[in-house]
Parts: C-alpha cells; structure tokens; sequence
C-alpha cells in the first residue's frame, strides 16, 4: 500500500500522465501526404514511438530514425542527421521530410538548422525536398508541445510564401485530441457551409484505418504539399484547442488570416458558438443537417440531465480534451470533481473553479475517491479498476478497447455520443 | 526460376540496391541448402534515416529483463519518453497486488525536466529512491535503468546507488542502458545480465536447497507462457526456485547460485548469465523448448536426463499424460493446416523456437530471421531449418514485403508494428512477441492455444471476404 | 433454483422473447406523418404500449384507445370502434386513422371492415381520412409480426392506386428491427447514388430523438402520406428483414415495381450484395464515400479477426435482426453458439446448421452457458448477469443502456459499429 | 385575467370543447377557493378515441398489487402482450435471489396461441401450474391474473384454482382483472385486495404475535421506498410484520390478521383490505404520510399515539436523531428551491402526499391530479392545498398541456408517458411513478434523495442552453 508523499513534495512520477513529445509530434506528421517522419535520436525511440501509436490508431506508423550509436553520443549526432536526411530522401524520394529531435540529441546540443543547412551545401540536389525542423526533446512537456512544434514547424516551413486569397477556403488547425474521426466530421461540418476546409495535419484519411494501404515509408493520406502552401490565402483559419492557438496566431500575423481561436468544439455552447461564426462567415443559414443534430443533443441533454446531474467526475486528460470534455460535462451540471493534467499548456482556458493538477496517476488515486466517473486514457484503469469506479477511455493510449480511432467527440453529434458514452460507462 | 528459386529470388530483390548496399545486404540473407552450415552475417548496425523493428539497449535491458521481475521497482532514470514506451507494451504477467506484491504492471520514471539536464539528475535520483521506497514500503529493490541523456550529462548513478543502498537497506542495481549503446535492445540484455551478476546473484543463501532445485530462465511469462512451462517441470518433480524473470522476484535471483540446472528458453537475451553461472559457480545449463507436443517431448527427455531415475520416469508420465490430448489438437487443426506456408520475423527465440510447433501441424516455415539476432543464434537455428528456406538477420521493410508479397506464406509471424502492414495486404497474421492478446503458447497448456490463433488467423471467414464483389466480376470479365 | 422440464414439453412461458403484434403496429405506425394511431382494445393496452416503446425510444408515443369497458365485453366493441375512429377524426383532424386490434376485440371478433364501411354510411364526410386497418391479437406472433401487418395494409390502403413512374425513386420497407438512425443511414446510401428513397415507415424522422416537438396526439414526422402514394411509380423496391419480404412483394404483384428482397444489411458480403445491386439499378460507379466506408469495416475485420474468431455467441432476437446479426458475425468467424427468437416468421432465411429454439428466455438459460457474449434486449439480462456473460443490447425493449435509437447496425459503417460494440462488450 | 385568475384560465381552456363535453369536464377541474370542499366528479370512463394516461384493472392488480409480492408466481393468464407490457415496469425491488426467493423480476405467461382462444384454456392453465411448481420448488404460491380474452371465452380459472391448489400444495388466487373490468387501473386494485381478502388473509396463525406488531399497507417498494419507510417504524420500536405488498411474502399476508394495527400510505389501492379487517378482525388503520420531514414528523406522533409510552418516547428520539440531517438537507436546497411552482399529474397517494415535501423545501404546488382517483382520494386532497391550487382528474392532454403551458410550472411530475412530452417542451420534469429510475423518496432515507432530485431537474444547467444563440440574437433584434 501506498504511504503518503505529497504531490507537491514528490520528485518522482509513477504512472506518467505525460507522454513524450516526439510521440506528439509523429501524430502530427502522421497527418501529412508524402511525408517521411524521421525521428533523430537513438533507433529505440522510434521504434517505441511506432509501438506505442500502432497499439492506439490500429495502423502502421512509418518512422524512421537516425539510429544513433554510442560513437555518436561523444561526437555528436550532427552527421548522423545530415546521412539520415540524405539516405532518405535518397531511397525514398519522399515529397516532404519531417524531422523531429529527442531527449539525447538536444542534450548534446545538435544545431538541426546548421545540420540541414550544411547538407544542402554539399548536396544542393535535396532542395526540392522540404525539410521541417521540429525540436521535441521529451524532457520538455508533453505529447501535446511536441504536436504543437511539429504543427508549427510545418506551417513555418511550408507555408511560409503568400498564397493567392481564395473566398471559399479555411484553414482547420486541429489539437492532439482530435481522432480520425474527429477530423474528419469537423471537415463535414464546414463543408455543409460550403467551405473547402485546409486540415493542418489531417489524419481523417491517414489514421483513419481503411484497407487497401500498401506498405510504405512515407505517410499515405493527410493533407498535400500542395494544399498546405494554400493555406495563407484561406478566408479564416481556427486553431481548435487551448493549447493550438499559437497556430492560427502565426498564420494570422504573417499572412493576414482571420484567426479564430475555437478552445472547444465539444459541448452545445461550444459548437454553437462555433457553427454561429462559419455562418456569419459564410453568410449562410445554418444546414438543416445541423439543425437537426443541435436538436437530437438537446433532446438527449433534457432526457437524461437528471442522470448526469450532481455526478462526480474525475479527467486525466492533456488539457485540449480536458477543457473540451469539462466544458460538456459541466453543461449538463456534472460535477468536475477533480481533474489531472500532463503540461500546463493550455490550462489558461480551464473553466475557473476546477480543481486541476499537473501530475501522474498515482495523484489521480488520490482525487478519485468517491467519483461516479473516471475519464483518461488506458493507463487510468490502474486507479479506476481498483477502485471500481467506471471508467470510460479517452485520450492516448487506448488500448484495451476498440474503435478509439473512429470515434467522435466534437460536433452536436460528437457531444451527444460523449454523453451517451457517460451514462453508458456508468450503467455498467 | 532456375534451380534455386529462392536464391535467384533474393537476387532480384537486393538487385533494386546500390551496388555497395547489395553486397552488405547479401551477407545478412542466406538460402538454406542440404547440408550448408550458417553463413549470415549479423548483429550489424543499421543505417541511418531508414526504418527498423530494432528497438534499444534500454528496451532489451528495461523492457525485456528487467521489467517482468514483480517485486521490484525499474525506474526509468530520465526524461517521460522511454519510461512510458515500455510501460505494459509486453504482457509480462505477474500474480500478486499491484503495488503492494507487483509493480511490474507500474511505470516508475524520476521524469526529468530542462534543468535536470542542465544540472545533472544524481540529486533528483536519491529524492526518488527515498520517496519510492517510502510510499511503497513493500519494495524489495530497485533498478535503475538510465536513458540516454543521463549517459551525456555525465550524471553518476552508480555512487547513488551505492550511498541509497545503505541507506534504505534494498538492493539498488544501477544498470548502464542507455539507448545508444549498442546496435540493438541485444546489448540490453548483456547489460542487464551483467547489472543480474554484479548486484544480486549469490548475495544470499537458501537453507532449502535441494537435488531437483532449478531456475527457469529467459522465460518472460508473456500471456503466462511461465506458468505453462513452470507446470510441466513441477509435474516432473523439479523444484522452480525461480523464473527469469517472469512473475519472478529478487529473492530467487539472489539465491540463484544455489540451483543443480540451470534451464534456458530465451537463449539470445539470458545466455550471458549462464555462462557467468557455470563458469563461477559450475551449474550447468540446457537449452531446451516447450513450443508444440514435439519439441516439449525432446525437452523433457533431454532434462530429465539431467538428474535420476525418479525424474526420468516422471518425465515420462508427464508426457503420456498429455499424449491424448496433444494427439486431439492436432486431429481437430492439423486437417485444417496442412501443408500451410509460414514465414517469421521477430526476435529472442522464436524464429526457431516455434518452428517444431508449426510442423506438429503439419505447418512448413519457409522463411525467419531475427531483428537482433548474433552469430550464435544462426548457428542454432540452420539445423532445424528446411532447404530452400529462406533465412534473413534485420530485414528492411523493402526486403520483408517483397519476400512475403513473392513467397506469399499463408502466414506472417511478426510484431505489432509489421501487423497493420501485412493484414492489410492480405496476409494472415499474427504477433510472435505478444501473441496478440492471447497466450500462452508454451508448453502443454500453450499448444492448444497456438494451434486455435494460427487456424483462426489463417482460415478466418474474413480473408475470403476482402475482394469486393464488383472487383471479382472485374476480373472474371 | 430451477428444475428441468424440456422445451418442447413446455407449455408456460417464462421471461417472454415474444413480445405483443399490436406493438410491433404501433412502431410501424409512429413512420407515418399526421398518422393517428388507435388501438381497438381496453385503454390499458395503449397506456401499457406507450409506457414501453417510451422507455425504448425515450420519446412520446401517441396511441389513442377505443377505451372498451365491462359491456363491450358483452356487446363486442364494433360500435365503439366506430365512436372511437369518428371522435378521433372529428377531434384532431388526423391526415391518417391507423387503427390495430388487440386480443379482446379479435376475441370477440370484431369485424373492423364492416365498422369502417358502417361509420362511412353515416359520415361520409369521413371518407377523406383514409383508415387502416390492421389485425394484431397478441395470440398470433409477436412484434414482427404486427409490424409487418400494419405496414401491409398502410401499403394496401394508401398506395393501392397506380402512380407515375418515376425514374428516381425507390422504395423501401425495413423491417421492426431498424432504428431510427439505421433508416437514416439507409437513406443516406440510397442518396449517394442519387435515388430518391421512400421509406415505409420511416421512423427516421419521427422517433429520432429530437427536441422542439409540441405534444400532439398524431405522428409528427415520418413517410407522408402524398410520398405512400408515390410508391407504386418507384422504380424498385426493396425488403429489408426475412419477414419483410411479403411487402414489396404485394407491391411488385400490385404495380409492376421491380422487388429485390434484403435478409440483411448487416456484414460485409450483405451490403456488398446490396451496394452492388444499387449501382446496376443506378447504373452509376459506387460512391468513393462507400468505398472508404468498405474499406474501414474490413481493416476492422482484419484488425480483430482473431478476437472474433472462434467467440461462441449466443443470440435473442426477432428473425429479422437475428439473421442480419449472425451473418455478420459468421463471417468474422464468430461461432453462434445457439439462438432464441420468438416466432417462426422470417427463421427460413437463418443460415444452416445453427440451432435456433423459438421459446422464452428461460430457454436461453439453457443454451447460453460456456458462451462469451449473449446479445439481446434487456430483459437478456436476468440470463447474462448471474452467468456473468458479457450482454450487448440489440433489439427491443432496452431500457437500461442510452443512446439505442441513434445507434447504427446497417450498412458498412453500421457493421463496422457493430463489431466494435461486440469486442468492446466482451473487454468488460 | 379577473379575481380568480385560474378558474377564468380553466374555463378559456374548456372553451375550446363542444357544449357538452365541456360541461361534462368542467365537473373534473376545480380550483380551491377558501374553505371550499370537494365538489370534484371523479372515477368516469374515459372517451373512445383519445388518448389517456389510465392503464386497466390487469395493471392495478397484477402491475401494482401482485407482482411486487415476491415468493408467489404470478402468472399473466392469456396473451402474451399483457404480461410482457406489466414487466419490470415499476421497479418494486425485492431482495433474495431471483428464482429463489424472489419471481418479482420474471415474467411468467401462459402465452395464449390461437387455439387456446378457440378451444379454452383451463387445461393449459392446469399444465402451466404445475409445471412452473416444478420448474421452481421454492415457489410460496400463485396468482391468476387473467387478461381480456380470459373472459371472454368462458374459462373457469377459480376450479382450475381450486383443484391445482389441492394437488400443488401452495396457495393458488384466481384474479379476474381482465382489462375491460372498470375504467382505469382502480378496479384491478379493488380486484386484487378482494382476491388477497378471500384467499390469504386469515389463512395462518402466528405463535409470536406480539404487541406491537402492524402490518406497512400500500407501499410497493419502489426505488426501496418500503425500506426507508420499514426503517423508521422498527426504530420507533414497532415491528413490521409485512409489508403489502412491495418485497412482502406470502407468509405475511396469510398472518396479516394477527397485526394490533394496519398503517395505510397508498389508500387508493388499499383501502379495501384495510376496512375489511377493521370490520372482520377488528384491526384499526391509520393513513400516514412520509415523504418530506413535517409528514414524517407528523405521522410519527400519530402512529405512536396508537401505543404506550415506550413508543412515543422511542418516536421523539427518532424525530430528534433526523432533525439534523433535514435541517441540513433543507439549508441545502430550501435557497436553490424556494418558491419555485409545481404542478402533478400522478396517480396513488403521491399527488396529495408529496406536498409537504415539496413545502419543506419552500416550494409550492400550484396544481394537482390525478389519472384514476376516486372522490374520497379528492376529499384528502381540498385539505392539503392552497387557494387557487388547480385540482384536475383524469386529465386529457390537451387540458394538462394547456394548464402547463399556461401556468408555467419550474417543475413538472408525472409519468414516463408524459416525461418526454413536457421535457421537449422546456418543463423541467420528474416522473413521480418510478421515482425516474431514482429513489427512495420515503422517509429520512428518501428526502434528501427528493431534494437532490427536485433541484436538479429545476436548476440543470441544461435548462438555459435550449435556445440557440442564433435565436436569442434574432429576439433580442
């Protein structure tokens, strides 16, 4: 059993909530056509990286590394970049590559710029290949500050030319949080206002696990090159998640983009708010379509509010979901009674009033006693089995149950299957 | 196709390499003929900027050894990363409450930040250890498995563990497995036999030790295959004073020296310690392999050889008493199976290992290799290898797909990370490091199990059903 | 604890499977817009009826009663039947009048044709309602059964005259077992094809779930009646459920519509088989959304074959919903360990060689033991909880999961769900 | 809107019918003025054609009465619709293993094909006995509770009765609720208190009768209600020898006769049994009231009053022992509550008995009915309410959704029928049958769970997210 160190006074973490950034920004790459993801650090990371994603999305994870080696570890792995950009670009010809750094590479200090600058003076060929940059060494945050610098490296190196305004296009910044399926229903949504909708990364048609992939080292589905350099001419943009808007911000300040900062898309206040702005941006009526699904949430809302009602909640959720899923629990007057965190990034748009903590899950086994509801990933069964409380499954990983890549959490549709979930979880 | 096909084969494949990649890759492949004695080479490095089913020194070391002994806690000393990506990857079963008997299902990190790195992590270190050791009173030890940047910062990890020894009266093993060292998670394992050899074994002495005392090592009692094999060594009348590591604890390793045998499963990530044991101490030590009725029946023989009469002749009883239900297995699956062409991927012991089970029924490897495998393990897999096989050491993902779409087994055995690959072109599947959620496969409680996975996942309905109807006219037409 | 007295010995029922035809009328007729329904019976059999298809639904269910007391018992209830059809017609003004007979009018064989005929003599100003009349004792069959009754004599009374044939439109008949969003998504895939699809009833737009609707003694929502009228100029019709096959039927015999009978939508060569026959009927390439809703379902099959195969399921459900079930979950390798179903209409179409027992779910009792999962409505649950089985809700009523009217179980995507929930189920 | 602002409302809200059926319905809707009595008509049949919240006598005495009655069988006799319709509807809970000691959960049917209607089913009848007296040995006895077609085909359930009660050995109760009996559920009631009067009561003597024995008439332990209402007599030192009928036994009906005092919650649906054996054995009743602290605290002195001096005392203590658990309970929500406005439509003792309640938490009632009362239910009722309280019987839909839309009630309860309705319409709402799958709503267990519950339906937050920003923008446009 266990004795009593308190959270503030611990050094140790048992039972991480964090995750690694590098595993964040792969998610991120992961959503990119034509993209070679290529880990820089020791072979193990990438390896680990690949195991650890297959197990959540169900999919193969093309990553390669830079497989550093002891020798490397006193020199540097400066060379070893330059050979690893090199041989892929050699061999695979891929359209773009994705390079992000780790815990041993920016300890010893690798300058990947110089790297990459270097080995375009000696092989001036490789310029055609975008090479994106993104420093993700995991002793810095978590999953989601690796998703972000990956994101913003992509947008800053690809993006970086004005594009011609286009009235018709927006450009979607989804967070880590976001699922395949996710994506893909947010695209649906602003198609329904006649929107071409830009996903910066958009794993809806990588990760979305469909047959028919044929082995390869690059990423197949996402979005294209081609698309992303569109994306400073897009009508608006909206970064989705507290911990995303620094993204929209970038493309808004250099480019002049409307930025839209959409901390939640889960809850009927949020959506609404959210499909009330493409409205007045497209000047359209809202779609019958979306009526509709507004319709069903309420309807579910009012038939069970007295079920979810006075319920006691516990999350342990990197903070895009968590403000996303706190936001719709309390809605319908559940109770957050404590909520977990891996990062503060992001934290700033918590509901105020919320008890919330940065730490592991062994402070979750402290906050959850008396709960009705435990909300996180797979790792959460270790507090919620135990303690007998239900626990429904829900940021990364998720591994010990099924469809987690084809679930909707945002949306009327995504909420009102979020509140279905709840009260199913609850039932058992 | 000339007289050796799966030789003119492999050609062709390396043939898309540049000359001088195609001769390096041509020493890792070798076609199996009539009496041809191993030729490959391995244990190589891999090459930058390509991808690899390859994993670290911290993985064999942490993930592998280290991890499945239950009454210890492995922190993974550094940043998030590492720590997290081995947490429960490899269904290491344990018995025991979590927390209290096991930890092995727990992920103990000292989680370094920015200024860890920047000021070193030594202080942090022995805070850890005293605040774990005070929040679990129950610990009997510590490992201390360090990533990669406690190997650049110059942090000294091994005087810590020393001075918190003491202090807090456990054994604290400080094991050297950063991720860089080495070509593999292969290093980790000599690592981790080496930390085994200098922090616990022979630091303490069993009044119980008896003639049939044994250990079991290299058994990491995925999905209980432990359990199963420990069952068949009892029924013998041996005494299993510990597994390595599986389900095992810090007691039985400390107390190892004391065994009459000691027993090998997983050769390639435990030889070290054998070695070590029968050189210091003088135990002998067998390889043996529970994997199908075959294979277990030689295994029992070849151990109870090892002691007396009393054992050989239990060890005969216990193989007439699964006879009839060995024999119902392969009745129900071998009609089902055979003849059915398999090719393996994956590391330890089973691209040898599991081949006899297969051709209990009535199943043909017609290709394996190993991710990490040595010189040594090529040496022991030649012999039990058909000719014309096909034997590859740290495949490419080019050279993997193209054997298998040219070969097309009726099924691949590899890991988690080939599986989405492979399934979706169509080939049946299953995972040898985990056995995809299910297990064990050893031993007799194992065989039942495998013969069902591999008749599921080769004559599953779902196969048949993958061709879209319109597709299928498309091609009458 | 119990004693044996075999099945086939049994004369009492114990936990019904069987459930009353004058419900299974009544969903039917809840797919009809401005329909009022009335049920010819003691008022105790509509109140009971609204209480059960509300705790399924979670929704109003207007069924208005002839109200029979103590001297109809005597007199029979053909005068209140007319007192009941004229107060009905002159009070609310229906579009509609769908009436269902119970046990005691059948009992005392109430003619509702000679009654209607009768009040029309009287009141031919009633002649613009149209009323259908259905024969629903609960002595014959169970909720397929009324089901199908009163859909076949919606369709005989409102579609009996011939209609311009239309090039476009197709019509559709699912079975009781559909959900609401199951028509939905039936409709969603005629549309791809860009047919015009006429569901009978089409509970997709009534029992939905979905808020702003004022209490009204009549359907709201649902097939209307000028598009019943349409169905004999569609240019196919299709049956959905075994039991369902006598409807298109009648209107193949009656108009010349081409019929094409569908045991199933569930599983992957039964939607084949109807995608395929939708894209010779359209003439048109299968849509690309369909493909990558194919190409999902079967990377799911192949992602957890093994965790399919060779699970022994046991099954209770009406003929209709346990043929869709079984056959998706044969073809994942599934074994279906035993099945329980209430009548015999619609079993000819269960595939060979697994047991199929009409009876009670103390039956069910006795083939479920050693099985790894038990699907049925709640009531299934007096089996599955004290043998600890794992229990997945699927046909009527569930009262003790929220969500059943949204959930899909046709169609790829349906399908898809479907074996997610099996395997979720059976993680518990 | 004149002086009497609801009774101008009411007599708009008739308007809208023909001459006739207004007059008629005017009889059914009164509103309280000072020192008014009862003038309500009530328990008239309903109006073919439309629709109606009353079920039939089948529902009254196999829904409400019987089933909850756990060791007996009861068995649906006819079609099976009726049976399956009355299942587990109401959530009378029971303990004891089902099966076993408790049939409550199951359903048990004759399941009348055709040829029964054609050929009668006394001989099927006869097998089904004695057969479910097989199938489960523990059973304590049956009733017949015989559906519409029953009574019509001529079918003699009382001499099946009679002679199966000889050969099974357990008591066995013909019911003749056939559905088309009566105008409501109300009759079954009355049916099913007449069946328990001719075939158990009276049937046993107990050897331990004591002096403060009673029976707990008309609770059916919904949600556990009986049990929070059980509670609070045996701490008051009274011993509870059964309750009729929710979680009660066969034993405690037959011995019924023996109690010194019969407390009465639902009178609608047990008056009957309650006057017959104050006629017959001279056992007095006494209604009572526990929901809500002020009715519970009243009916404790009341019920104490029938004892000695042990009783009352124990009865103060026990009032004194809650009083802090209600006055926090009341702190609690009294200031989310106060003043809100109620309106019921229910049936039983609740539309009278949860004002108090209601009261307790500041809240007012402002309108109340009932589905299928009779005029002595209206005569408990004039007393308990305000002036201008709305008091209506068998409500149509159009009146209730009229008097709600109008009056504008923070809170509706009534039925699931009704739930969804109202909901979709913005009332907050409360099935008051089944308690909306909550409860206990009785005594000191119950109120806080009332409270808890009343404030979340009126305060959800969900309330003020229903209008869609869009439309509040074009409104305040």
């Amino acid at each position: 059993m266990k004795n009593s160190v308190s959270l503030a006074e611990r050094h140790y973490t048992g039972n991480p909530q964090k995750n690694s950034p590098a595993l964040g920004a792969t998610m991120a790459y992961m959503g990119v056509d034509g993209l070679l993801a290529l880990l820089h650090g020791s072979q193990g990371c990438s390896t680990f990286i690949r195991l650890q994603l297959s197990r959540h999305f169900k999919e193969p994870i093309p990553l390669n590394s830079t497989a550093l080696l002891e020798e490397t570890a006193i020199f540097g792995g400066w060379e070893h970049l330059k050979k690893g950009i090199a041989k892929a670009a050699d061999k695979f010809k891929p359209r773009i590559i994705g390079v992000m750094s780790s815990g041993l590479t920016e300890t010893f200090g690798d300058d990947m710029n110089s790297a990459w600058a270097s080995l375009l003076q000696e092989r001036p060929d490789l310029a055609a290949t975008p090479v994106v940059l993104a420093q993700t060494p995991d002793y810095i945050g978590s999953l989601q500050e690796g998703y972000l610098r990956a994101v913003l490296a992509l947008l800053e190196t690809l993006a970086s030319e004005p594009a011609p305004r286009e009235a018709k296009t927006v450009a979607l910044f989804p967070g880590a949080h976001f699922s395949p399926a996710d994506v893909e229903e947010l695209k649906e949504i602003l198609d329904l206002f006649g929107f071409e909708p830009l996903s910066l990364p958009d794993i809806s048609t990588s990760l979305d696990g469909h047959d028919e992939l044929e082995p390869a080292p690059v990423v197949q589905g996402g979005i294209s090159l081609s698309d992303i350099r569109r994306l400073p001419g897009c009508k608006a943009a909206f970064s989705f998640g507290p911990s995303m808007t620094g993204v929209g911000a970038a493309l808004e300040k250099r480019h002049g983009v409307a930025h839209h900062q959409v901390d939640s898309l889960t809850g009927l206040e949020a959506v609404d708010a959210f499909i009330l702005k493409l409205a007045e941006l497209s000047e359209k009526p809202i779609p019958e379509k979306l009526l509709r699904q507004r319709s069903r949430l309420l309807d579910t809302m009012a038939d069970y509010h007295d079920q979810l009602g006075t319920k006691r909640v516990v999350l342990a959720l990197e903070a895009d979901l968590l403000v996303a899923l706190t936001g719709s629990l309390t809605e319908v007057g559940a109770i957050v009674q404590g909520a977990l965190t891996a990062s503060p990034l992001g934290l700033q748009a918590m509901p105020p009033g919320i008890p919330v903590a940065v730490g592991d899950l062994e402070h979750l086994e402290d906050i959850a006693a008396g709960s009705h509801l435990v909300i996180g990933n797979s790792n959460a069964r270790q507090v919620a089995g135990p303690k007998k409380i239900p626990h429904l499954r829900a940021g990364l990983p998720v591994f010990d149950r099924v469809g987690i890549p084809q679930k909707v959490w945002v949306g009327y549709r995504g909420t009102q299957q979020f509140l279905i979930d709840v009260l199913n979880t609850m039932a058992k | 196709m000339g007289e050796k096909p799966n030789a003119s084969m492999v050609e062709e494949v390396l043939s898309v390499y540049p000359e001088k990649a195609r001769k390096l890759r041509a020493k890792h492949i070798v076609v199996k003929e009539e009496g041809s004695t191993c030729a490959i080479k391995a244990n190589i490095k891999c090459v930058p900027g390509l991808m690899t089913a390859r994993g670290c020194a911290y993985a064999g070391a942490k993930g592998v050894v280290w991890g499945p002994l239950k009454d210890m806690i492995h922190l993974s000393h550094g940043p998030v990363g590492c720590g997290y990506y081995s947490w429960g990857g490899r269904r290491n079963l344990t018995k025991g409450v979590v927390g209290v008997e096991s930890f092995t299902p727990m992920q103990f990190t000292s989680d370094f930040s920015e200024s860890d790195i920047v000021y070193g992590g030594d202080k942090k270190l022995e805070k850890v250890l005293r605040e774990a050791r005070e929040l679990f009173p129950s610990v009997q030890g510590f490992s201390i498995c360090s990533e990669c940047p406690v190997g650049l910062i110059g942090d000294d990890i091994e005087s810590v563990a020393k001075k918190m020894m003491k202090e807090l009266d456990v054994p604290i093993v400080p094991v050297r497995c950063e991720g860089f060292r080495g070509i593999s998670q292969s290093l980790g394992h000599h690592i981790a036999n080496d930390a085994v050899r200098d922090h616990l074994l022979g630091k303490r002495e069993r009044d119980d030790a008896g003639p049939y005392d044994i250990s079991l090592i290299g058994d990491y009692n995925i999905g209980g295959d432990a359990w199963a094999s420990k069952k068949i060594l009892e029924e013998m009348g041996l005494r299993v004073r510990n597994v390595w590591t599986g389900d095992g604890t810090v007691e039985g390793m400390m107390a190892a020296h004391q065994v009459k045998l000691n027993l090998i499963h997983c050769y390639r990530s435990m030889n070290y310690i054998c070695r070590h044991m029968e050189e210091t101490y003088g135990i002998p030590w067998l390889e043996f392999n529970f994997f199908g009725p075959t294979k277990i029946k030689e295994s029992i023989r070849k151990i109870a050889a090892q002691f007396d009469e009393t054992i050989q002749r239990k060890g005969e009883e216990v193989i007439a008493k699964y006879e009839p239900l060995m024999r119902k297995v392969i009745d129900e699956y071998r009609p089902r199976l055979e003849g059915k062409r398999v090719m393996l991927y994956v590391g330890g012991l089973r691209p040898r290992h599991t081949i006899g089970a297969y051709e209990d029924l009535g199943m043909e490897v017609i290709g394996t290799g190993y991710e990490f495998a040595h010189k040594d393990d090529y040496d022991r897999t030649f012999p039990q290898m058909n000719n014309e096989t096909i034997i590859y050491d740290d495949a490419t993902e080019h050279e993997l797909g193209e054997f298998i779409h040219r070969m097309r087994p009726d099924l691949v055995g590899s890991g988690i990370k080939e599986k989405y690959v492979f399934e979706k072109a169509g080939f049946p599947f299953r995972q040898m490091h985990s056995w995809d959620y299910s297990g064990p496969y050893h031993g007799y409680d194992g065989f039942p199990i495998f013969a069902r996975d591999m008749d599921m996942a080769i004559n599953s309905p779902t196969r048949t059903l993958a061709k879209a109807p319109w597709k299928k006219e498309k091609e009458v037409r």
